[in-house]
């Protein structure tokens, strides 16, 4: 039996809304508990602490009191590359194939089984979303009872990053099977962090489906990479044509600035114009 | 007392002057193993690589000691392809000290990977997209070449060239030694390039970023280029400590200012297309991602402009100048401070290709990443060196390494 | 046959050919990097049928539905509970690192017995016995009164229980822990003249005028708040956030008011001042509820208060404090707000009437998207305690502390020294209170000390006695929405994993305790187990806490609107000062609340823990937070280690330079520094700043008031 | 690395760099096994070092 | 000189035959020697030396066949023997045991519990019955059971898409498992940790049969022939 591949391509991305999110970190924890995430005694050198989903603070760099922040969610931004052809940063430099770009969802994958630690892709990751696993995982006596089946825990010296929690794609698509169905709904595959956001400031779907929310958020352009269309919506490092899967939204024009490196005089060209140059 | 070993006629250090020498290294290289033995069973958080500086000291040392090693492929590219034929008196010590170069390489490499029994996946799984993939192949394809080129000479020992199958394997090898120069010379150009494909294809990363011909960003045609350019000053550095320790002129001068005159002219040549590639780089490459060039050297405590002049005119162009004249090469002095000047030159520019790289922020929010080595990392490279050293001085004691040693030190035998 | 070197040469080829050509080689490769993948100290993870559990969390007054997800009935993620009223799917930090708490190596496994600085397990039979003898002990030497509990929180049964065990031993001194809740308390008492707590609807106002709350830094109900915060940008309500620290609330506010520390009262009564003088106040409530003291209040505030004079000692502008005031007033649904931080510590009772001052003049006491009285939690049906005569005798003495401070309590236990027992459940006030040394000092000055905790925290290190709880994960309790929520929610926890360790619910724990001692103790505890009287306490809402998890208690805002007397307010109360004089330390220390951190009882999580910032925690090292300006003025930079001094103590710190920070205030993070040795993820990282505070007692309201802390800082 | 493994593909990257990689080992083979083989020759016709 | 220690030693190294004529002669006598000694005593070293070579070769060929798969599975038997034939005759198809989860997800070896409708009391007088009875039914506990076709952790494996969506059959994997009617040793590789039956029972990997082996290999030939592509990595791991 020949089948197509589960119908047509999913691209699978997030909206970050920073203008709702408060910096809590319940997205941070809710991804190290979804994903069998290890912790360690010091966790405060954050050059080595394992947080696929870290929330960075940024602030405008006026002084008192024109002093503002804003906390900027980054997981791992799943980026499609120059023309969307998958070979994301990370991805095109794994030298064992570890790490792949699955074109039917979008997703970076990572598989901790194959890679033997060279490290290469974090060098190559402009987000530093990549995590190596420095140390044995280890869990105070009895802990390792809440670990999860569906995310394998890591083993040391390999590398480790978000998986937009594809294993909730999977059960996602077994449910459908059983059922009959030949595709997931919206809500049926939602990440742990964008279920876990107190503030509803992270929104997740299908870049590829106009009924999803995500779609309707920042209006991905399919002909120019998924640029967004709606001015108020950015992407980090854009201008590196990482082309990443992850956008951000935002009224402050300084937080969507902060979003990438602009020569002097450059952000005043783009800023208002921003997602229709290509037009 | 191993006088049977020791090359006819030529006179060396009584063995206990020699033993003591090799286990005083030795110890050093005992540290260095029990570090190495640290990270393979207690695993790299021996080390202060963090996931900012995932590449460190290590991968340094490894294209390091890559790039000096190139005076092998270059060596041997000249001797047996180009048929030059006064190379013949220093191409066995530029091929020992490739081939510890690369065997230093392969063991670097063996202890920072993260899993080092899966490393063979590199092989059998590998993505022919990946510039570490070529890096990893031609590298091992090449140290079976330097390998290769190394058995004869091992086979020029008085007592194994006493057995007629190592006699005449030996000779049958340099026979056909033009066939695995051009080899290993082909193999050489790719990994050798490959390994500044490493950074260059990086576009995440717009310091190492860089455009290209095909799939290789022009770091690729560099880091080959300078490799062959600066390979041979380390060949005439580790000939000029030989000298100096044996106090004995062990190759002809002529032959020494002729690698060096080639030398001279592979970085000049290398130098402009470096500037070039840098200009471009600051000007065209780096603000269309909207990166200045002074981004790259400001705001943090190490990494400043500084570096730029000291890889580029300190330790690129005033050897070249000193190489390639006459009268600057001729002055013993001058070509001493060539020598090293390029030596640390090559060095200084694999650092900044790959650690600058890790250490400037690109998104706007993130900060310089800075790191010092652990002890365990600093032993385990300073391991390859202390084995260098002890094989190279074997190599020297029991093997006709300079085959004009006799000739210039005739009043001194015994 | 001469076996040489050629022979050995041989063998080795040819061993080396044999196996080359067969698997051996091969397979060992590829097994070796197999078994690199399936280290067998790396733990796998049991799989199996998936079902989910809810729960109600109660790790802070939030108390917000759990949804667990389980393997084979193993816990294995905790989510938020999308049908429940309080949260709606969404869930803090703290809570989805729950099951952290289940196996933290700080749980106590076993009834423990304190044998001179060390413990020794003993067996719950023995553990309940000892502690009903000493009880009974105590109680026959006539000294009934000098036995006293403290709970974290005054809500729902198992405080219930406790309480009625006082009450049926003779004391009145049950205490729960100090919060915002009973500031406002006293407010309502104040300006009121009710008995009851304020609840603001925060989902439904408009114009929010937050007086230094942690509105989204925990304050309250913290996943309430975010989700009403997200509304609040949806519906364009709009937040102002007086503060002099560029808080997160701060942050997402649409206006932040820098004011100067310890002025909110000030720049509320201008506001109050503005409103009354331009005639802004609302009408209708002026005609039905204005109680006495207005005009004085008017006067008092045309001659104290006007935005001119404030704008001095606020730092804030006088036409913006003009304008605040006046969109507040003429907004549809205005409300104001006090209780510094997460709320978890009382303030000044001038400071919460001023700002609840702005709520009467709005007339927004029980409106949508106001400010709700609500009585207090009723729904509990006790029957009536038995009383002997040795009880009622005792129970006419009055409480340690009549204004029912946990704060003055031990200040006065730790003065008189004449409590004799105490019972601790779910509290930690040995780190939690300001001066927590001296707290330690008077607790471990009662000779006989019970603890209930389910951790060995600071508290239970001194306890005599340990009888360890269930965590929340494993009890069935009943949970009150409180702090600052407006709509009312009763949460029904129960258990979604056996007990993990050899603990007791606290309710059965004293249950038990009662029926040892016999008598109208005894008697006054009917229940055979602590479930059979949670179903009979709760009485009605028994059938929606057991089938749907909770039950809603109370959704529209209460129909009455309570007069307001304004002639505390107009008295113009003198403001709660910091401890420590200007001369001997120049610069301010205010605690910063952070949402990642927990503050209260309980510690955070290993994974909060690895979410806090570095900028907050290095190390060991707490970092405080200054703006530049201060640190040039005290020579020193980013990084730097610094000696932190307040007239309660000293304290070595780092320095983190942050631009949004008021020059002369050094922030600290409070809930760090906790001293739990089992627990080397949490413990032994960074200052407890409760060791430099000290308690500052307000007249007004007998509550601790403290605010900051004088200090100063020099290079270490 | 073979056609049997699993990420082989039959696409020009993999037979360049493939073919490049056979290639070479082919010649390096080669060259090995033809001085071994024409040294198994000499030793055996007596060749060996003079004196 | 010649008759140092350090020579010796040397000697012993690079080629021990000479040490005899070392004791006797000069240095140059050695060498004029070591010559004619290699001709001399090549033609009966080289005959010993292949001899040896053959014999290590057949020794080390038949124990890396025959010996070392011994060596590398630790053999296991069941709790109690299985007859899956009769199962079937009595129960109907695999899906009458294994089935699906109403999430989707696969049950594996069913529990103790759904057993009971059948095996509350004994039934039938085998000993096993008896030990599943004693053991397992009346102590509430879950039969151990060793998994044949357990796949290590990092693989994620769905049922559903395979026999719900694309309609295989559970023979194509498993085999004539169902035809079984005693339980087979199990084996586990020392190293590893895998059942052998993953590796396949062949040493050297080769299979006749769909079922023989399921290694990613197999996961891969199938899906490349079902679908087009050996699908993304993600499909099966986690």
């Amino acid at each position: 039996m020949k089948q197509d591949k589960h119908g047509k391509n999913h691209k699978f991305g997030m909206v970050v809304d920073l203008d709702k999110c408060t910096g809590c970190g319940s997205c941070m924890v809710a991804c190290m508990s979804e994903n069998n995430v290890p912790f360690k005694e010091d966790e405060s050198r954050k050059k080595d602490s394992i947080t696929w989903m870290r929330v960075y603070k940024i602030t405008n760099g006026k002084s008192f009191p024109e002093t503002e922040i804003c906390y900027m969610p980054r997981p791992c931004m799943h980026c499609g590359g120059k023309g969307d052809h998958g070979h994301s940063p990370c991805v095109s430099v794994c030298p064992a194939v570890a790490t792949d770009y699955d074109h039917s969802s979008g997703i970076v994958s990572q598989i901790y089984t194959r890679c033997f630690g060279c490290r290469y892709c974090m060098g190559a990751c402009p987000y530093h979303a990549r995590y190596f696993n420095w140390w044995d995982p280890k869990w105070p006596e009895g802990m390792e009872n809440y670990l999860s089946p569906d995310v394998s825990p890591r083993m040391r010296g390999v590398v480790e990053k978000c998986s937009f929690c594809f294993h909730r794609y999977q059960e996602a698509r077994d449910r459908a099977y059983v059922e009959e169905r030949d595709d997931i709904e919206e809500q049926e595959y939602q990440t742990a962090c964008t279920q876990a956001c107190p503030a509803g400031a992270i929104t997740f779907g299908d870049l590829n489906n106009p009924d999803h929310e995500v779609y309707q958020m920042v209006e991905p352009d399919a002909h120019n990479c998924g640029k967004p269309k709606n001015p108020k919506a950015f992407r980090l490092l854009e201008r590196l044509q990482t082309n990443p899967k992850v956008y951000y939204i935002s009224e402050r024009e300084w937080v969507r600035k902060a979003g990438d490196n602009y020569l002097e005089g450059e952000w005043e060209k783009v800023k208002n114009n921003h997602g229709n140059d290509h037009e | 007392m191993d006088s049977a070993l020791i090359p006819k006629g030529a006179k060396r250090c009584p063995f206990p002057v020699f033993a003591l020498g090799i286990a005083v290294v030795g110890v050093v290289l005992l540290w260095g193993v029990y570090a190495m033995g640290l990270c393979w069973f207690k695993g790299l958080n021996q080390t202060n690589m963090d996931d900012y500086y995932g590449f460190a000291l290590w991968i340094w040392a490894d294209l390091a000691v890559i790039a000096i090693g190139g005076g092998a492929f270059f060596t041997g590219l000249l001797r047996y392809v180009f048929g030059i034929d006064e190379l013949k008196n220093i191409i066995n010590l530029a091929v020992v000290i490739g081939f510890i170069c690369y065997s230093s390489a392969l063991l670097i490499l063996a202890i920072d990977v993260g899993q080092p029994l899966r490393s063979w996946f590199i092989f059998w799984h590998a993505n022919v997209h990946s510039m570490l993939t070529e890096v990893a192949f031609c590298l091992s394809l090449y140290f079976s070449v330097l390998t290769i080129e190394f058995v004869p000479l091992i086979l020029e020992n008085r007592k194994l060239d006493k057995v007629p199958f190592f006699h005449n394997l030996g000779h049958n090898m340099h026979g056909v030694m033009a066939v695995f120069a051009a080899t290993g010379a082909f193999l050489s150009c790719f990994h050798q390039g490959s390994l500044g494909g490493v950074a260059g294809v990086m576009y995440g990363r717009p310091f190492a970023f860089r455009e290209g011909l095909l799939v290789w960003p022009w770091t690729f045609f560099l880091f080959t280029w300078s490799a062959a350019a600066y390979g041979p000053c380390f060949t005439l550095c580790v000939l000029k400590m030989f000298e100096k320790i044996t106090k004995k002129k062990l190759v002809k001068d002529n032959v020494v200012h002729l690698l060096a005159k080639i030398s001279g002219w592979m970085i000049t040549t290398y130098i402009i297309a470096k500037i070039i590639d840098t200009v471009y780089w600051a000007t065209v490459t780096a603000p269309s991602q909207g990166q200045t060039f002074m981004d790259f050297y400001s705001n943090n405590p190490f990494y400043g402009v500084w570096i730029l002049v000291l890889e580029i005119v300190v330790c690129g162009i005033v050897p070249a100048v000193i190489l390639t004249t006459q009268k600057f090469r001729e002055n013993r002095k001058l070509l001493l401070v060539a020598i090293i000047l390029g030596t640390f030159g090559v060095c200084l520019n694999r650092w900044v290709m790959v650690l600058q790289v890790m250490a400037a922020p690109v998104m706007t929010f993130d900060t310089w990443a800075m790191y010092i080595p652990s002890w365990q990392e600093v032993a385990t490279t300073i391991l390859p060196v202390a084995y260098g050293v002890i094989l190279i001085a074997l190599a020297y004691r029991y093997l006709p390494v300079f085959p004009q040693e006799l000739e210039l030190n005739a009043d001194q035998q015994d | 046959m001469k076996v040489d070197r050629r022979s050995f040469l041989g063998l080795g080829l040819g061993a080396a050919a044999g196996v080359a050509v067969s698997p051996v080689a091969w397979k060992l490769m590829d097994d070796s990097s197999i078994w690199t993948q399936n280290w067998p100290w790396t733990p796998v993870p049991r799989d199996g049928e998936v079902t989910f559990d809810n729960t109600v969390c109660s790790l802070c007054p939030g108390n917000c539905g759990l949804s667990v997800r389980k393997i084979d009935g193993r816990p294995v993620k905790i989510e938020g509970r999308d049908d429940y009223p309080v949260n709606t799917g969404g869930v803090c930090l703290h809570g989805v690192a729950g099951l952290q708490y289940l196996y933290d190596p700080s749980r106590i496994k076993s009834p423990l017995k304190r044998i001179g600085d060390t413990f020794e397990q003993i067996s719950w039979d023995e553990a309940l016995e000892l502690v009903a003898t000493k009880l009974a002990e105590i109680r026959d030497a006539g000294k009934a009164d000098s036995i006293a509990c403290v709970t974290n929180h005054g809500m729902g049964t198992v405080p219930g229980l406790f309480q009625r065990l006082l009450t049926a031993l003779g004391s009145n001194n049950f205490l729960s822990m100090d919060t915002m809740d009973k500031a406002w308390e006293k407010t309502l008492e104040k300006m009121h003249g009710v008995h009851g707590t304020l609840g603001f609807d925060l989902e439904n106002a408009e114009f929010i005028l937050s007086f230094g709350t942690g509105f989204i830094e925990g304050w309250g109900s913290p996943v309430s708040n975010f989700k009403a915060n997200s509304s609040r940008k949806e519906r364009g309500a709009a937040l102002i956030q007086v503060e002099p620290r560029l808080s997160n609330t701060a942050a997402a506010a649409d206006t932040w008011l820098a004011a100067n520390p310890n002025t909110e009262a000030d720049l509320a009564l201008a506001m109050a001042n503005v409103i009354i003088s331009n005639n802004l106040y609302n009408t209708g409530y002026y005609v039905s509820g204005f109680g006495p003291g207005f005009d004085e209040l008017a006067a008092m505030l045309k001659e104290n208060y006007s935005p001119e004079a404030v704008a001095k000692t606020t730092g804030i502008d006088a036409a913006v404090i003009v304008d605040i005031a006046k969109r507040f007033a003429k907004s549809n649904a205005p409300v104001a707000i006090a209780g510094k931080g997460k709320g978890s510590t009382p303030g000044s009772a001038r400071e919460f009437a001023a700002v609840h001052l702005l709520n009467c003049l709005a007339g927004n006491i029980n409106t949508k998207g106001g400010a709700w009285i609500l009585s207090p939690q009723d729904y509990e049906q006790w029957p009536a305690v038995e009383m002997d005569e040795v009880a009622s005798q005792a129970i006419e003495k009055p409480a340690m502390d009549p204004a029912g401070s946990v704060a003055g309590f031990f200040a006065k236990a730790g003065a008189e020294k004449t409590v004799q027992a105490l019972l601790i459940s779910d509290a930690n006030p040995c780190y939690a209170l300001n001066d927590a040394k001296a707290i330690t000092k008077a607790v471990q000055d009662i000779p006989f000390v019970v603890s209930f905790s389910s951790f060995m925290d600071e508290t239970t290190r001194q306890a005599d006695v340990v009888l360890p709880s269930h965590t929340f994960l494993e009890r069935t309790e009943d949970l009150p929405s409180a702090a600052g929520m407006a709509r009312r929610v009763t949460g029904l926890a129960t258990p979604v994993i056996a007990p993990v360790f050899n603990t007791k619910n606290p309710g059965d724990a004293i249950l038990a305790i009662a029926k040892a001692m016999e008598g109208t103790v005894g008697e006054s505890f009917p229940w055979e187990s602590y479930e059979e009287c949670l179903e009979a306490v709760t009485g009605d809402l028994w059938s929606d806490l057991s089938d749907q998890g909770y039950a809603a208690v109370q959704e529209t805002a209460p129909a009455t609107r309570p007069s307001v007397d304004f002639s505390f307010v107009a008295q113009n109360p003198a403001p709660v000062e910091a401890e420590g004089t200007e001369a001997d330390f120049s610069l301010i220390l205010v605690p910063l609340d952070n949402v990642r951190i927990a503050t209260g009882s309980v510690a955070s999580s290993p994974f909060a823990v690895k979410t806090v910032p570095d900028t907050v925690l290095a190390g060991k090292d707490s970092l405080v937070e200054m703006n530049p300006e201060t640190a040039r003025a005290n020579k020193l930079s980013q990084g730097d280690l610094a000696v932190l001094e307040t007239p309660k103590g000293k304290a070595t710190v780092k320095v983190n330079l942050f631009e949004g920070i008021m020059p002369g205030v050094i922030g600290m993070p409070r809930g760090l520094g906790h001293a739990m040795e089992e627990n080397r993820y949490v413990s032994g990282k960074g200052v407890n700043i409760n060791e430099l505070m000290g308690p500052v007692m307000d007249a007004a309201s007998g509550l601790d008031a403290a605010w900051g802390i004088r200090a100063k800082i020099s290079r270490a | 690395m073979l056609p049997f493994s699993f990420e082989w593909a039959w696409d020009a990257g993999h037979l360049l760099f493939f073919g490049g990689m056979w290639y070479t080992i082919a010649i390096l083979g080669a060259g090995l096994t033809y001085c071994v083989g024409k040294t198994i020759l000499d030793t055996m016709a007596g060749k060996g070092p003079h004196h | 000189m010649s008759n140092s220690i350090i020579n010796i030693l040397i000697d012993g190294v690079f080629m021990s035959e000479l040490d005899e004529k070392t004791e006797n002669g000069s240095v140059g006598a050695v060498e004029e020697g070591a010559s004619g000694e290699q001709k001399a005593g090549g033609d009966s070293g080289t005959g010993y030396g292949v001899l040896f070579f053959i014999g290590a070769f057949v020794v080390c060929f038949l124990s890396g066949w025959l010996l070392f798969p011994n060596l590398l599975y630790s053999k296991k038997e069941q709790p109690f023997n299985f007859n899956h034939a009769l199962h079937v005759e009595e129960m109907g198809g695999c899906d009458s045991c294994h089935s699906f989860r109403e999430d989707g997800s696969f049950d594996g070896i069913p529990k103790t519990a759904s057993c009971l409708e059948c095996h509350e009391e004994l039934l039938g007088e085998t000993e096993d019955e008896a030990i599943f009875v004693s053991e397992y039914v009346e102590k509430e506990k879950e039969v151990p059971w060793l998994i044949y076709s357990q796949q290590p952790d990092c693989v994620f494996f769905s049922h559903a898409a395979h026999v719900v969506k694309a309609g295989m059959d559970c023979r194509s994997c498993h085999g004539d498992i169902g035809e079984s009617t005693t339980t087979k040793t199990y084996e586990e590789n020392r190293i590893t940790g895998y059942s052998r039956d993953i590796w396949g029972k062949n040493i050297w990997g080769m299979k006749k049969n769909s079922w023989d082996r399921m290694k990613m290999d197999d996961c891969a030939e199938c899906h490349q022939e079902e679908t087009g592509s050996k699908g993304a990595c993600f499909q099966c791991h986690k």
